[in-house]
């Protein structure tokens, strides 16, 4: 048997460079998992990749193209794009077909009495704002009162996701928010900067994306505001934005959902196994323990237990389909002990999911670079759950009406 | 008002970054009257260029000096391998030409080079001068100083060069007509190769400075976005017209974002800001209805 | 068909053998025409409305490229050499120069640009320049008026002129002319006609020129060829040419009668076709 | 002669026109009758085409009064003058490159076609009796210009004679009653020559269509013109019947020369 | 069977002026137009209609809108992105906020909205020529893009700015499996196409080219330049706003405005140029090509890598592909410039003349 892996993947345009790394890790893993342990209970991974170049209309075409072939078995579907994985909600639903949204993509999808096939894991977009706003509270010694806060973010559907959640969190913590918008693609921030020193924030938030990222550190010491004030999200946070900035990025921080590095002991396992073999999947070995190739196996790693969990249920040793994958992302559990085993530990957080609750984690770590590397600031911390989550239940719920959707009675699952 | 002047001289330095991107622009149209929408691609190509000879070793210089030959070298190449089989063909197919051009450039020149996002250090520190800050409380930047400097030295050369060169006339004697130029015995072919060489050369200047402001990558190509509405509001045709054309696109559109949003946020609620992407073609389109051919650009004869 | 004129000595200067040309790949407009200039002469290209004359004058200065037409048979000869497949401007540094039919001044250059950048081949000093102008200026006087006009903005004679003075600025030993006298006043197209006798007496210039206007170029004309539905039909010394019954009737318009008004011509009369 | 030449339709009254520092045409009055053939000659860049430019409204004179029909006619366009039954001929051939023959002449009917968008879409009712009524017409007309064969050629493709013929068409096809050429046959053989006066005579002759013709070749104009106006350097230097002008010291000097 | 029209003799104007005088290509047509609708849906694999067939329909549509303008009105635009949107926005509006408004009007209102803001941008090109307006209408394409994304009314206060369509029912029918929906984007660009076809050859389709190819002679013809440029960007808009309502509701399901990129509007633009200016049948053609073209070359690559045993790594296929797709654009430009629909008019030409070469 056979699991298959149907890919749509960008490694040309805008974000080449980021989905270079992010793929590259991801398809390593599989490869590993091959390699070292011959496949998944025995079952072999195979995997076709489809060019999307981060765009919407081709990566429906991919998500068609690969569909066909994922009908007797398939892995869940990573788009890393947000645009294109909205566009796939309803599709994948009727295809049954998972398709997984780590750190991306819609927020209310936590929800999987409405969303049974989306899986936006570890964690979203609004509890990172929210965790990240926990972050400097902590700094401020626990108090946000009157300080004002600078979201500067990409105007699109991914910049705009956590604002519900910013507004929430400065209702509560009663700091001051400031928004702004930064056009695609952002490689202009002059007047943004220069706007944010005269605000005088105490912190920036950041959202952005691509070239975005290093206009943004170039154009904050243009203007001379200090960086470690400067909190990007996970998207925002890798060495391909930091590098280029070159003295910029001292001291700016991120947001992640997995380290860098390849201390851990999986990656180097990896580079051993993989790359030894010379089939690595990265032209550039430097890529690898970089921020998004590890979050790239990240992603292979929680989608290959994702498997494992489908055939303890429905049969070891085979190839598990759409819907049989679907129930194991929803009854995912990786533990540390889990993390420990696959020598991935730290790598990412422990991960359990569940039918009302898709995102299963919801923890992130903050982390800064330090001129060369990215080095942890914190330890895992988590966004207000109870701010956040009614927030996208209610967004949910809303969906479920416009669609015409009847939710699952999550405590019928088991 | 402190503020207003360091958003106005911030908008005018960066109005001259999109001024060296259209500056290529000009120089293509001008000579051969193809609308070349490639350049942005070749600023791409070039800043990777030197990226890439440097990380084979070369110190700066001789990086940019092999850059200079890598773009001089696709000039020939395009002129030889497209441009020359497209004489006198419409203005259109020229321009979707060159799109076509784009895609090539977008496809090789990360082959060649590789496409991880690299920085490019040209030993000026994007800083406040601090001089000025000090006494006037104004953040000017000594790397847009140098680059305002750059774009000067630039179009005064290559203004002189196509007014009193005879190079110059028969490069506007092409734009006008193709066929013509040939039957007089304008060679063509070097012509071209000599210009888009040009360009290359203009493109490796703007790939070197933008490179080492936001970092070499492929959103390099979209500087050419930044130089479009530079180019109209300028005219097509000239080179003085480019650089006003920035500094007032630049200064323009910086002061829009930050005094629309505010106005309008007030009017409709919400949150206006980005309006950034499309304030300078709005502007542009404006100006063209008072002047269809730019500030400075040439009139279109038509008669009867 | 491949009667040679008696040449002067010297044999022939260019010689077109038996071209045929093609446009778009489908449209067959030469059907193997061959003719030849000797050197010194003036030769005619007569003949009726897309007859091809102005293929043929393209064929030989390779302008056809930027037509999609291409020369599918036959040679181009240029002093011996071939020349077909010389790019136009190394044909101009041979001395072969075009004007092309319908002026195409660079509409947005000035009248003097204009002519200037006909002598982009001659490396010219600046003192020589200004000595090359002056001819052109002392052949076409209502150009100098008109120098610093853009050339868009002057009339269709006036470019005409621009042209013709935009050619001679290359210092030619060869002149393709395609219809000088279009659109020209009569005393103009006289005095045309005169610069080309002229040129062609004191510099020795060879002139191929296709004209429609057959009564003043077969009056200046040493050869003539008459060139019909992409055939040469009827060549000959321009006197004997100029004779001829069918010419006289068909070309100049002349009948036994002598010339009829243009009021009283029937337009049921149907011409006569040497071949079909 | 059959035809009666009628009163005057165009006066043209001190017209001055100017681009920038270029006076091209500077006080000049002159008058068009109905049905008569009037002939415009004159050296290069005296200003012909100009001043029928000005009398279709492409140009408007800074000063000067054109009355049409006996009224002070206001600042027209040129699609107003189209509206009155004023159609024209080009020097530079300014024929639509793009279309057929056919397609050429029929938007010479366009100002008769009333059918709406939709209508046409769907190519029903109006808009389909229309498309057949009209191109009766101008079947018509291709029968009088003899151009038959090339109806669906494309005109780019016509060598240049009959591009001047289909132009000559399309201006017909508007059923004028004043049409202005410019150089008709400009570029012509003899023969052609011939045909194309014989055309504009018919014209004249059998729609009492009055026209105004520049003309280079003196011949022409000399026979079939009933009366010529002589400019030079946009002035007006002679008026009258062909052999007035024709004897006229200074339009001798200033474009006949001495061979005429 | 030669490719002939010996024998067939028109006895009247109409039969003249049919859309296809000749016998072949009318039996040719129909056939087509058989296969279409009744062979396609049997054979044709889902994927062949979600990723092929679909969006090669729509964006033969929104191809054949540019077409109007540019091909034949010669009016260059890179906004026409930004009129899809603007139907596709209009369309969703429309259902979502008048009760039991049947899908098919919210189509067409979304075409005509998209026209009222088409003739909005037309408004410049009274003035503004060639490439000066090409990138004038940029001014559109982002504009729009940006009023979309900023008044959240649009998008029915979705946080991220982007919709879902809507469900299609027509008389009580649910069109949701690919095959309806690709029978009802059929039926719907057959129509447009056939009334687009009757649009250039009548005399509004005259008044477009003639202002194409010479303003100043069809103003002196009578032709009102103002009025002619304006309705080629309505009657355009209207067929990319439709175009755009389909791409919404029958390809992609759910949009944000960042989908209705300038990239989009470049790829509609390829489509024209590469299929043939002023041509509706060069709209068909192109738009397959374009489509085809990188899915072929994403078949192709990777097979043709594996054969010669090449390590070529994930990305450098990808940037290969992209020079390739690049290097034919330019290589069909310079064969024929006029586009893929002059080539088989050029076969037909020859093939009528066949076997004489001439
Ligand atoms: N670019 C072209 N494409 C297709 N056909 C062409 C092209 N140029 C010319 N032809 C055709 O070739 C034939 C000869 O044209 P050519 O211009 O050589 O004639 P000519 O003798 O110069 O006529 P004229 O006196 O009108 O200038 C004509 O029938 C014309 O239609
Ligand atoms: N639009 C314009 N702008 C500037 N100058 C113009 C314009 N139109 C005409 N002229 C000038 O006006 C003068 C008269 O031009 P016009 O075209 O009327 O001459 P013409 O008598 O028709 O000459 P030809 O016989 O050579 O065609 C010329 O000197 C010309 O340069
Ligand atoms: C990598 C991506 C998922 C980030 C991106 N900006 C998005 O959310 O669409
Ligand atoms: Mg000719
Ligand atoms: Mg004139």
């Amino acid at each position: 048997d056979e699991q298959f892996f149907p890919i749509p993947s960008y490694r040309v345009g805008p974000y080449g460079a980021n989905g270079e790394a992010f793929y590259g890790g991801f398809v390593d893993y599989l490869n590993y998992v091959n390699m070292k342990n011959g496949g998944i209970n025995g079952v072999k991974i195979t995997w076709e990749e489809c060019e999307t170049e981060y765009n919407n209309a081709k990566g429906v075409e991919c998500y068609e193209r690969l569909k066909s072939k994922a009908k007797a078995s398939a892995g869940p579907i990573h788009t890393m794009s947000t645009g294109i994985s909205y566009a796939l909600v309803d599709k994948s639903a009727q295809d049954k077909l998972p398709l997984a949204m780590m750190g991306y993509g819609r927020t209310d999808a936590v929800d999987g009495s409405v969303f049974p096939y989306a899986f936006p894991l570890i964690t979203t977009y609004q509890m990172q704002a929210s965790a990240i706003v926990k972050f400097i509270k902590d700094k401020e010694k626990g108090s946000l009162e009157g300080k004002k806060i600078v979201f500067l973010y990409h105007d699109s559907a991914y910049g705009k996701e956590p604002i519900v959640a910013l507004e929430a969190e400065s209702r509560l913590n009663k700091f001051n928010l400031v928004q702004i918008p930064v056009a695609h693609p952002g490689n202009e921030q002059g007047a943004q900067w220069l706007k944010i020193r005269q605000e005088k924030p105490d912190y920036v938030i950041f959202w952005g994306w691509g070239v975005m990222n290093q206009t943004a550190l170039k154009a904050a010491q243009k203007v001379g505001f200090p960086r470690d004030k400067i909190i990007g999200s996970w998207w925002a946070g890798s060495e391909e934005d930091t590098v280029p900035a070159g003295d910029a990025a001292k001291g700016y921080m991120s947001a992640t959902w997995n380290v860098a590095g390849k201390n851990v002991p999986l990656i180097t396992d990896i580079e051993k196994v993989v790359y030894g073999a010379g089939q690595g999947n990265v032209k550039d070995k430097s890529k690898l323990g970089t921020i998004l190739y590890n979050r790239g196996v990240s992603a292979a790693v929680v989608s290959v237990e994702a498997i494992y969990k489908a055939q303890e249920k429905y049969g070891k040793g085979k190839g598990m389909n759409g819907e049989q994958v679907r129930w194991g992302l929803e009854n995912l559990n990786v533990t540390d002990a889990r993390l420990k085993a696959l020598g991935a530990t730290g790598l990412l957080p422990e991960v359990k999911t569940s039918c009302s609750n898709h995102e299963g984690s919801g923890k992130v770590k903050i982390q800064q670079w330090d001129g060369a590397k990215w080095v942890p600031v914190s330890d895992w911390i988590e966004g207000n759950k109870s701010l956040i989550h009614p927030l996208f239940e209610a967004s949910a719920k809303q969906y479920a009406k416009e669609k015409g959707i009847t939710p699952r009675d999550c405590s019928k699952e088991k | 008002m402190q503020f207003f002047f360091e958003i106005l001289i911030g908008g005018l330095l960066s109005g001259v970054m999109y001024s060296l991107v259209a500056l290529g622009f000009v120089l293509i149209y001008k000579a051969s009257g193809v609308f070349n929408f490639a350049q942005g691609a070749m600023v791409y190509f070039a800043a990777l260029s030197v990226v890439g000879c440097m990380e084979k070793g070369a110190p700066l210089w001789l990086a940019l000096i092999l850059a200079f030959f890598i773009m001089l070298l696709f000039g020939m190449a395009t002129e030889r391998f497209v441009l020359r089989k497209m004489v006198n063909q419409a203005p259109i197919s020229l321009f979707m030409a060159t799109i076509g051009l784009t895609f090539f450039v977008e496809g090789f020149a990360p082959l060649v080079w590789g496409h991880s996002v690299r920085g490019l250090d040209i030993g000026i520190v994007d800083e406040p001068i601090e001089s000025i800050l000090d006494s006037f409380g104004i953040v000017v930047s000594r790397f847009d100083l140098v680059a305002a400097l750059i774009a000067g030295l630039l179009v005064t050369g290559l203004a002189l060069f196509f007014q009193y060169t005879r190079v110059g006339r028969a490069l506007r004697a092409v734009a006008d007509d193709h066929q013509a130029a040939l039957s007089i015995g304008i060679p063509l072919e070097r012509i071209w190769a000599i210009v888009w060489g040009v360009a290359g050369f203009v493109a490796l200047v703007a790939g070197m400075l933008w490179g080492a402001r936001n970092g070499v990558q492929f959103a390099l190509t979209f500087t050419a976005l930044k130089a479009l509405p530079v180019l109209i509001l300028g005219g097509f045709t000239s080179v003085p017209g480019a650089i006003v054309g920035g500094l007032i696109i630049g200064a323009s559109e910086k002061l829009a974002e930050v005094y629309i949003p505010p106005v309008m946020q007030s009017v409709f609620g919400g949150n206006f800001g980005g309006i950034e992407g499309w304030f300078p073609y709005v502007l542009a389109l404006v100006f063209l209805l008072f002047r269809p051919e730019g500030l400075f650009g040439e009139k279109h004869i038509d008669r009867v | 068909m491949t009667a040679h004129i008696a040449a002067a000595p010297g044999a022939d200067y260019l010689s077109i053998n038996n071209i045929e040309v093609i446009y778009d790949h489908v449209i067959l407009v030469l059907k193997g025409v061959s003719l030849t200039v000797p050197k010194g002469k003036i030769v005619a290209l007569l003949g009726a409305n897309g007859a091809g004359k102005t293929t043929t004058l393209k064929a030989i200065s390779n302008l056809l490229h930027a037509e999609r037409g291409d020369v599918t048979k036959g040679s181009v000869e240029f002093k011996g050499g071939r020349v077909d497949q010389l790019t136009p401007s190394d044909l101009v540094r041979q001395g072969v120069i075009q004007v092309m039919e319908g002026r195409h001044c660079f509409g947005h250059l000035s009248i003097e640009e204009n002519l200037l950048t006909g002598a982009y081949t001659q490396s010219l000093s600046r003192g020589q320049l200004n000595e090359q102008l002056e001819k052109v200026y002392h052949y076409f006087p209502r150009l100098k008026t008109r120098r610093k006009s853009q050339a868009g903005y002057t009339s269709g004679g006036e470019q005409q002129m621009c042209a013709i003075g935009r050619a001679l600025m290359a210092n030619p030993e060869m002149i393709l002319l395609d219809e000088p006298s279009m659109g020209l006043a009569p005393q103009i197209v006289e005095e045309i006609f005169e610069i080309v006798k002229d040129l062609n007496a004191r510099e020795n210039v060879s002139f191929l020129l296709a004209e429609q206007n057959t009564m003043v170029a077969l009056r200046y004309a040493d050869f003539g060829y008459i060139l019909e539905s992409g055939r040469i039909v009827m060549e000959g010394a321009a006197d004997e040419l100029r004779n001829n019954e069918d010419v006289k009737e068909f070309y100049l318009g002349l009948s036994s009668a002598g010339r009829k008004s243009f009021r009283d011509v029937k337009h049921y009369r149907r011409r006569k076709r040497w071949l079909s | 002669m059959a035809r009666q030449i009628g009163e005057v339709i165009v006066d043209l009254q001190n017209i001055s026109l100017r681009f920038g520092g270029v006076k091209a045409l500077t006080d000049i009055s002159f008058n068009i009758r109905e049905h008569e053939i009037r002939a415009i000659i004159g050296p290069n860049g005296a200003g012909k085409s100009s001043m029928l430019n000005v009398i279709n409204g492409v140009y408007h004179p800074q000063e000067g009064k054109i009355i049409y029909r006996g009224e002070e006619r206001r600042k027209m366009e040129p699609y107003e003058a189209a509206g009155q039954g004023f159609a024209r001929t080009f020097q530079n051939i300014a024929l639509f490159k793009g279309m057929s023959v056919l397609d050429n002449l029929m938007t010479g009917r366009n100002l008769k076609m009333k059918a709406t968008l939709v209508e046409q879409a769907f190519f029903w009712g109006r808009a389909r009796n229309e498309e057949l009524e009209h191109r009766k017409k101008v079947e018509e007309v291709i029968d009088f210009l003899e151009i038959q064969h090339i109806r669906k050629t494309p005109v780019g493709r016509l060598p240049y004679g009959l591009q001047k013929r289909v132009e000559l068409g399309r201006a017909l096809a508007a059923e004028p009653n004043l049409l202005l050429l410019d150089e008709p046959m400009a570029g012509m053989n003899v023969e052609e020559k011939q045909d194309m006066c014989r055309f504009i005579l018919d014209v004249n002759d059998q729609f009492g269509t009055t026209i105004v013709l520049i003309e280079h070749d003196m011949g022409v104009v000399m026979d079939i013109s009933d009366r010529v106006v002589v400019l030079d350097y946009g002035k007006k230097i002679g008026d009258g019947v062909p052999d007035e002008v024709k004897n006229n010291p200074e339009v001798i000097a200033a474009y006949l020369g001495t061979q005429h | 069977m030669f490719y002939r029209e010996a024998g067939q003799f028109k006895t009247s104007y109409g039969a003249d002026q049919q859309i296809l005088p000749i016998r072949q290509d009318r039996i040719g047509m129909v056939v087509l137009l058989a296969v279409a609708f009744l062979g396609v849906p049997l054979f044709a694999s889902e994927y062949w209609f979600s990723a092929i067939l679909i969006p090669f329909l729509i964006f033969a549509l929104a191809a054949l809108g540019l077409n109007i303008l540019t091909g034949y009105a010669g009016q260059l635009s890179l906004g026409s992105a930004a009129f899809m949107a603007v139907g596709a926005y209009a369309a969703y509006n429309f259902q979502l906020r008048v009760e039991g408004m049947p899908i098919l009007v919210s189509f067409l209102l979304g075409g005509v909205t998209a026209a009222g803001v088409g003739i909005l941008f037309g408004l410049p090109s009274l003035r503004i020529k060639g490439f000066y307006l090409a990138v004038a209408t940029l001014a559109a394409q982002f504009f729009i893009v940006w009023c979309l994304t900023k008044f959240p009314w649009l998008s029915n206060n979705s946080s991220s700015g982007v919709i879902s369509a809507q469900k299609i029912i027509i008389f009580g029918h649910e069109f949701s499996t690919p095959q309806e929906k690709y029978l009802l984007v059929l039926g719907i660009v057959v129509v447009l196409a056939l009334a687009a076809k009757n649009l250039v050859r009548g005399n509004v389709g005259r008044s477009w080219m003639a202002v194409r190819d010479m303003d100043v002679a069809a103003e002196v013809i009578g032709f009102r330049i103002m009025r002619t440029k304006l309705t080629a960007f309505a009657v355009s808009s209207f067929y990319c706003g439709v175009a755009g309502a389909l791409y919404a509701f029958c390809y992609l399901g759910s949009v944000e405005p960042d989908g209705f990129s300038l990239e989009l509007s470049f790829k509609i633009l390829f489509m024209i140029i590469i299929g043939g200016v002023g041509s509706i049948l060069g709209s068909f053609i192109g738009a397959a090509f374009i489509l085809l073209l990188p899915v072929f070359l994403d078949v192709l690559l990777p097979a043709v890598s594996r054969v010669l045993s090449l390590p070529v790594d994930g990305a450098s296929i990808s940037h290969i592909q992209t020079m390739i797709f690049g290097a034919l654009i330019m290589f069909f430009l310079i064969v024929e410039p006029h586009g893929l629909a002059r080539l088989w008019q050029i076969a037909k030409e020859k093939l009528r003349l066949w076997p004489f070469p001439h």
